[in-house]
């Protein structure tokens, strides 16, 4: 059978089977191939033991999501068939070690052992058994050969000339070991890649965040290293010193945070990145950058929680404390990315709010789409205005007024070294000219003020558009009965579902805004028209999203909560919106469903 | 640290001083730091528009106000990583962090740790009046042992840190002693910190009258280092420390390491200023 | 005139006129004397300079507020006429010191010249003035003399015998001077104290946090200095050795918080004390306390924010934080003391809720209650249980699971040196005996595990009774049109007010929870009833509790914020339910108030 | 510390051992380091129902879990408040905290200064490998200079922390050093840690040969400290410190002072024992 998405997981044991370099090399030969790809991962909290797995979806066309049953599945040993074994498709491929267990009695589908162990101890190859498997896998599914090899040499060839040798040489091992011994047709083949137009770029979320953040003018970053944020530091790391930027390790985050405000007070637009543990030790400074008016961007990769939690895992369950986190009054700009490619739009995107309003934006991305790698296309720069804070003009030049109360909200800023317009910024309340100062009407009028330019920005992120504005799947709107309301990387699942459903004819739409505060209730109430139901589905247990959606807009919604550690599936999205559409029209939304949901995963 | 053409008229002490009317009790011993600050500016010819005074949460962290540059007062104990962050974006500036003995040793004192080894091209000014000021007067971590506060009644338990010792065991590469009481010698070592190409650690010693009047205490143990004192050996800088008798003032150590930003960075332009054209495309390509 | 409440307030400049020591003196003498105090003061943030106000309410009946115009200013210096002229009743008394200003000709009311400065200098006093006050002001109102005198000696005598002879010096020389120079009566006069009962405690609301907490059996506290919570370290610390405790100001708030952890692991009652900016520090370890299953208390007094603010004034804008202010979802119950009274009880009924949950419990006061001295009578203990954390039983013995998945989420809790039941706690999700696990199943089970006793603490919570529970002022619910909304410190106004009006047959009521988190939904949803109107004022600019209430109840609510750093008045609670009461009861709520005010303030 | 009556049966290192396996890499220093403490542990007889091993997070800070008595993992950098908790709220438990260089030095840096200060009875072993294990290989404060990882990819520009010196400075009582490559050495310094009254302060070289395997550039450099070294003398430990030839280990510095828990605690029960009757009453009636 001729497929057009193939879904394949390889799992094995940290540090002793090397399944995810093997699945980055796949990932990225696919997708050197012309396939569209979509990657899914995830590590013991380990270094070295514990379970992993990697998991490719490759597509003809772009592939939203990380699938729901596999295709096929490569188990080094024998916990990975017993981990992942329940979620192949029946009549999918398993590819086990027959050197580890015997082809499991209960599983119906096609089972290829190949002795991956054997055959990498015959080679006297140490960690020669991820790409005997590599080989394997090409010579059954009929994958290319050539960009796998190339890919191998991209990857290691400068470092380690001797590695891309050896990895050849397993390679080839599989690859004849399965085109001797398996004769059989393998049950599906992907569809030839569609050649006419250049692979896409192939970058993981963090990736994308950088170049996005690159791309916007950032020039400064500082870090303390987390999962899953720790790469966007080693990006930075790397990037930022040959364009003339700087990156920094700090020794903590609140350190990091600390020293980006500096910068920023200092001109340069700048960001750091952390997950949950670091994001709440920022609090007390985020409220200061509110405080003093200094644009900054705070990526947090969310991971599931609370305290260390499971820092491999994803959840999307640190919206509440992006929202609501610091004390006092300090409004902040929330954004959530929602795939790889929008990871750079939204990264410029906050920048470009940051720099607007003057004022703190967090992006949140999670671990799942923090570690994804897909391919996108060439992203646009243009598509985002880059801007530069408002800065004191002549006029200011005499008793300038750092915190005049305009209109707006924004005043200018004068940056040291720049503007001729000394002043002291400070986290205490205080006058036009930055002076301390306590009386009721000033601290009225300065928190009017930092409430003012947010709430403004409210009106300029109304009528965003595509690729920052929300994105919309499925039916016609005003032919939607069932409507699905996401944020963050829960997007992508959502939309394949939707999509799948809407050209089943089924009357399904969904809806994903990017920026979650302030939250575009107008774009949200005008989606939900006429709509019977609402489904919320977001990875975390009380909420969160609804919760907010609902203190915004007082919409009635449907929460489809899943907190195991792992992203929905698009299966589990249809389950739950099918609920709604088999129920008669008639029946009001609230009778069909009184109580909140939770589905737990 | 940025000096001025010397094309334009000459400032004095008073110029650096802002509208802003210092906020101290009469007779606090910060107002000798701020003098001596002036002084230093003014000897110096800082450019105003080029010069930032960083500062954290307590008394003397109010001095960015009162001095007529470019000022931030942060967060309680933040005042290093922000600071570092200013001078990082920009080179070309000259940054003066100042602060208490809590804010710089107690909630900031891992931060001071950091910063010392990074040997950032900043000048750090303590006002160390061995109590917390604007918290009205508990124990801090210069406090004596024994000491009877608010929130230490029946006398505090911890052996007070020894802030010279801690940063010359952190690998400060300028550290200096000075008295409140005496401005001009705390002149001399703020112009001696600026110049320093690095982190300069300054001890000001500056009594508060209100909550802990050490004047009397503190002037008859002040005196200058020994004779033939050698700046440069680390192991005599600890020795005259760890002294239990008297307050020795003065440069205790001096050394030229490179400095943070000379690694950080690449150029010693503003960030800003940055002329590399960055190509995004060519960045996104390596990603086929 | 004979008056039931008399309000007094006191102007100067900080380190100067010492208005605030002369207020405490004048407190403590008038409750002496057998009448109600409630008392409300403003410092600069600068230790000296800087205007400075005390105010005393004296009342024969109870004075739960702070009330609205001024009987009395006395005005240290010009400034001080100019900050409070204003607030004083158009026939009030004013006290100046004409050494320092002439009467002002604008005031209509009666004005006395007291030349406090000279009679001061005349007599050598460097810091007489204050007293010289008290004397002319005893003299003038016939305060009982006694006390005064009494009180000076209480406050100093020990450390300071040599003050206690100038300060009564002073005192007389006031007394005298007013006696002999003004004859007139003034216009009013409390009216004698009822004096068939002892006079009632005088406290501080952190002293009653520090007794209560004391009473509920705390015996560890850590804290960092932080106005305006740095007394009830220093409260703790003079406390608690005495009765084998142990008190500890760390390094930061950190290490406060991270030690209370650390204490109660020991199984020690512990507590920690801060306010916003030290609460933003302590997020982190908070997470970690849920995770871990450790019952902690936190007191954070509200000042005005964000940032460093303006510390030494009042805001109610923390409850956010408290509610969501962790990464995560780490359920926390979040309690607002109402009164001094009200904080010793609620003390008591945090350690009640966190050894019974095994979690952190927030104790929610503000810079007004925190520093507000008022009467109470004498605090009954035994209305709320002191319980202990469920500890192992014998057969926990083998094999114990210190996180088994009990029904109510609650797991016997072994404490070392006096369990044998070596566990080892941790922030990573784990499996029944404390160990890291990762599986999606058990990360749910655990979430819902931690997510139950916060449930069930709602449903323990739902039947209160007083002091704990809601209370509930005015009208008969069930007669009731306008409905006031309240919490924390703004409860004493709204009861005056609403007291007040309901007396004059209004058809008002007022209802206040304790209990913020889980929110008592139910009792609220009961006294919105049939009400036209619910009302509900907070000082914040964002309504924050408002937002709380409908996310947990979907009722419409009006806000009144207020947002200059100060409480509320009576008058302006007063104010607002008129607004509605006018309005003929015919036209639905939502056309009264079709959107939310804002008062500033 | 809490030493058993000598009536219970003996206890052997494998019956510290708890039923949670490693998850450290094979060959992974620590490993040694927890056989260390299993030894000292059994030498001492310590009471696992006594014992609380604390630790912050790092793959060093996992080792609580295998042990089997009371353990905390706390959060990153926090072990040492947390411990310095459980020690003050029970000073008849044994409390021992673990962690790592990261954890250690540079987010928890400044407990480990403000703990040494208050010298709580408690030894705080830091496993130091140069590097950030967990996070899979950043630059750490003892990273050296130039030191190149993926968040240096440049190389390290910060000179590296001495920990030594550090917590010499900051008036610690005892300080050691050892090699996990030793484990007998190391067992005999954690004991006298432990014995030791007051805050122990040991540094366990412990190299981590997925990151950065310094097993075969240390082992030659590894050295006892001189003959005739004198434990007693701050100075001449600190000259050790400073060496930049060698790793000496042993025992660096020893002294007696009183212990936070002397100070803080007017008896050494349990507070949850403590017999003081309270009576809530008599503490309300001083306010009227
Ligand atoms: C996070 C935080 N914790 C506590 C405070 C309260 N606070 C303000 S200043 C200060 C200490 C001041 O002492 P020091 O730094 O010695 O300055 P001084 O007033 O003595 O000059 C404290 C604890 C705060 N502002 N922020
Ligand atoms: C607040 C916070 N920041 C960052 C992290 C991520 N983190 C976990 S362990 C670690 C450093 C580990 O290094 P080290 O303490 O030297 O331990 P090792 O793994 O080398 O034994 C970091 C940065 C975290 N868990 N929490
Ligand atoms: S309290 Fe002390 S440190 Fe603060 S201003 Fe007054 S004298 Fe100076
Ligand atoms: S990564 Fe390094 S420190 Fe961590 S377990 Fe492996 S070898 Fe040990
Ligand atoms: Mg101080
Ligand atoms: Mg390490």
């Amino acid at each position: 059978m001729i497929v057009d998405t193939l879904l394949v997981r390889l799992g094995g044991e940290s540090g002793i089977d090397n399944a995810i370099s093997a699945g980055d090399v796949l990932t990225l030969s696919v997708a050197r191939s012309g396939y569209h790809v979509h990657t899914f991962r995830t590590y013991p909290a380990e270094i070295k033991g514990g379970p992993v797995m990697f998991q490719l979806r490759a597509g003809v066309q772009p592939v939203p999501s990380l699938g729901d049953k596999l295709d096929v599945l490569l188990a080094f040993n024998e916990e990975a068939w017993q981990l992942h074994g329940e979620a192949l498709r029946p009549d999918g491929v398993l590819i086990f070690d027959p050197g580890e267990h015997d082809a499991p009695r209960e599983f119906g589908g096609t089972a290829y052992g190949v002795p991956l162990d054997r055959l990498s101890k015959d080679l006297n190859l140490r960690k020669g058994k991820n790409l005997i498997a590599l080989g394997a896998l090409s010579a059954l599914f009929g994958f290319d050969f050539q960009p796998i090899q190339a890919t191998v040499k991209d990857k290691f060839g400068r470092k380690r000339p001797e590695f891309v040798e050896s990895n050849r040489i397993a390679l080839m091992a599989g690859f004849e070991w399965a085109k001797e011994n398996i004769q059989d047709e393998v049950p599906f083949r992907l569809a030839a890649p569609d050649s006419t137009h250049d692979p896409e770029l192939v970058m993981s979320g963090n990736q994308a965040i950088v170049a996005g953040a690159l791309a916007a003018g950032c020039r400064y970053f500082a870090g303390y290293p987390i999962t899953p944020a720790s790469d966007i530091l080693e990006e930075m790391a790397k990037r930022l010193p040959p364009i003339g930027g700087a990156s920094f390790q700090t020794e903590d985050e609140i350190a990091a945070i600390a020293s980006v405000v500096g910068a920023s007070i200092a001109g340069v637009k700048a960001m750091t990145a952390t997950s949950g543990p670091g994001f709440s030790l920022m609090q007390e400074m985020l409220g200061l950058a509110t405080m003093a008016e200094v644009p900054v961007v705070v990526v947090n990769s969310m991971r599931a929680g609370p305290s260390t939690g499971m820092p491999t895992k994803m959840e999307q369950a640190d919206l509440n404390i992006a929202l609501y986190g610091g004390h006092g009054e300090a409004p902040r700009i929330v954004l959530a990315a929602r795939s790889v490619e929008d990871s750079f739009y939204q990264a410029m995107h906050a920048f470009y709010l940051s720099e607007t309003f003057q004022m703190p934006v967090i992006l949140l991305t999670d671990q799942s789409l923090s570690h994804r790698t897909a391919t996108l296309p060439m992203p646009d720069p243009y598509r985002v205005p880059v801007v530069e804070r408002l800065r004191p003009t002549a006029e200011d030049a005499g008793g300038y007024q750092r915190y005049r109360l305009t209109e707006s909200g924004v005043s200018p800023m004068g940056i040291p070294g720049f503007d001729a317009t000394p002043f002291t910024a400070t986290g205490l309340e205080h006058d036009e000219y930055g002076a301390p100062n306590y009386t009721p009407a000033m601290h009225s009028a300065q928190l009017d003020k930092r409430g003012h330019k947010f709430e403004r920005a409210a009106e300029v992120l109304c009528d965003l558009e595509y690729p920052l504005g929300c994105h919309a799947y499925g039916a016609p709107e005003a032919e939607a009965e069932v409507g699905v309301l996401a944020w963050g990387s829960t997007a992508g699942v959502v939309r394949e579902a939707v999509e799948e459903m809407a050209a089943e004819g089924l009357p399904v739409a969904a809806l994903v805004p990017a920026v979650i505060n302030p939250l575009p209730a107008e774009r949200i109430m005008e989606f939900a028209g006429h709509l019977r139901a609402i489904i919320v589905p977001e990875v975390n247990r009380t909420g969160q999203f609804a919760a907010w959606v609902k203190a915004n807009t007082e919409l009635h919604l449907i929460s489809l909560n899943k907190y195991g550690g792992l992203p929905f599936t698009p299966a589990e999205i249809r389950a739950k919106v099918m609920e709604f559409l088999v129920a008669k029209p008639q029946e009001p939304a609230a009778e069909l469903q009184p109580t909140e949901e939770v589905a737990h995963g | 640290m940025a000096r001025e053409a010397k094309t334009k008229p000459k400032l004095l002490p008073k110029d650096y001083k802002s509208k802003v009317k210092p906020t101290w009790c009469p007779g606090c011993g910060d107002f000798g730091v701020l003098a001596s600050l002036y002084q230093a500016m003014a000897r110096m010819e800082l450019d105003p528009a080029r010069t930032v005074v960083v500062s954290g949460i307590g008394c003397s962290s109010r001095l960015p106000f009162f001095v007529q540059t470019y000022g931030f007062q942060t967060a309680h104990g933040r005042v290093l990583p922000v600071a570092i962050g200013v001078k990082i974006a920009n080179p070309a500036l000259t940054v003066i962090a100042v602060g208490g003995d809590g804010d710089g040793f107690s909630i900031g004192g891992n931060h001071l740790a950091h910063a010392v080894r990074r040997n950032p091209d900043i000048t750090y000014v303590v006002m160390d009046n061995e109590v917390y000021g604007l918290t009205k007067g508990q124990t801090s971590p210069t406090s004596p042992l024994g000491f009877k506060t608010k929130s230490t009644p029946y006398g505090s338990s911890d052996a007070p840190i020894n802030p010279m010792a801690w940063a010359l065991a952190s690998g400060v590469s300028f550290a200096a002693r000075g008295f409140s009481g005496d401005p001009k010698h705390l002149t001399d070592l703020i112009v001696a910190g600026v110049e320093h190409p690095g982190f300069a650690f300054i001890q000001a010693m500056s009594p508060c009258p209100t909550f802990y009047n050490t004047f009397d205490l503190w002037r008859p143990q002040i005196e200058a280092l020994p004779e033939g004192y050698d700046p440069g050996d680390r192991m005599q800088a600890l020795s005259q420390v760890f002294r239990d008798d008297g307050i020795p003032v003065g440069l205790f150590y001096r050394q030229e390491r490179p400095t943070l930003d000379s690694h950080t960075r690449v150029t010693a332009h503003p960030l800003r200023e940055e002329t590399e054209d960055f190509d995004v495309q060519a960045l996104l390509e390596m990603y086929r």
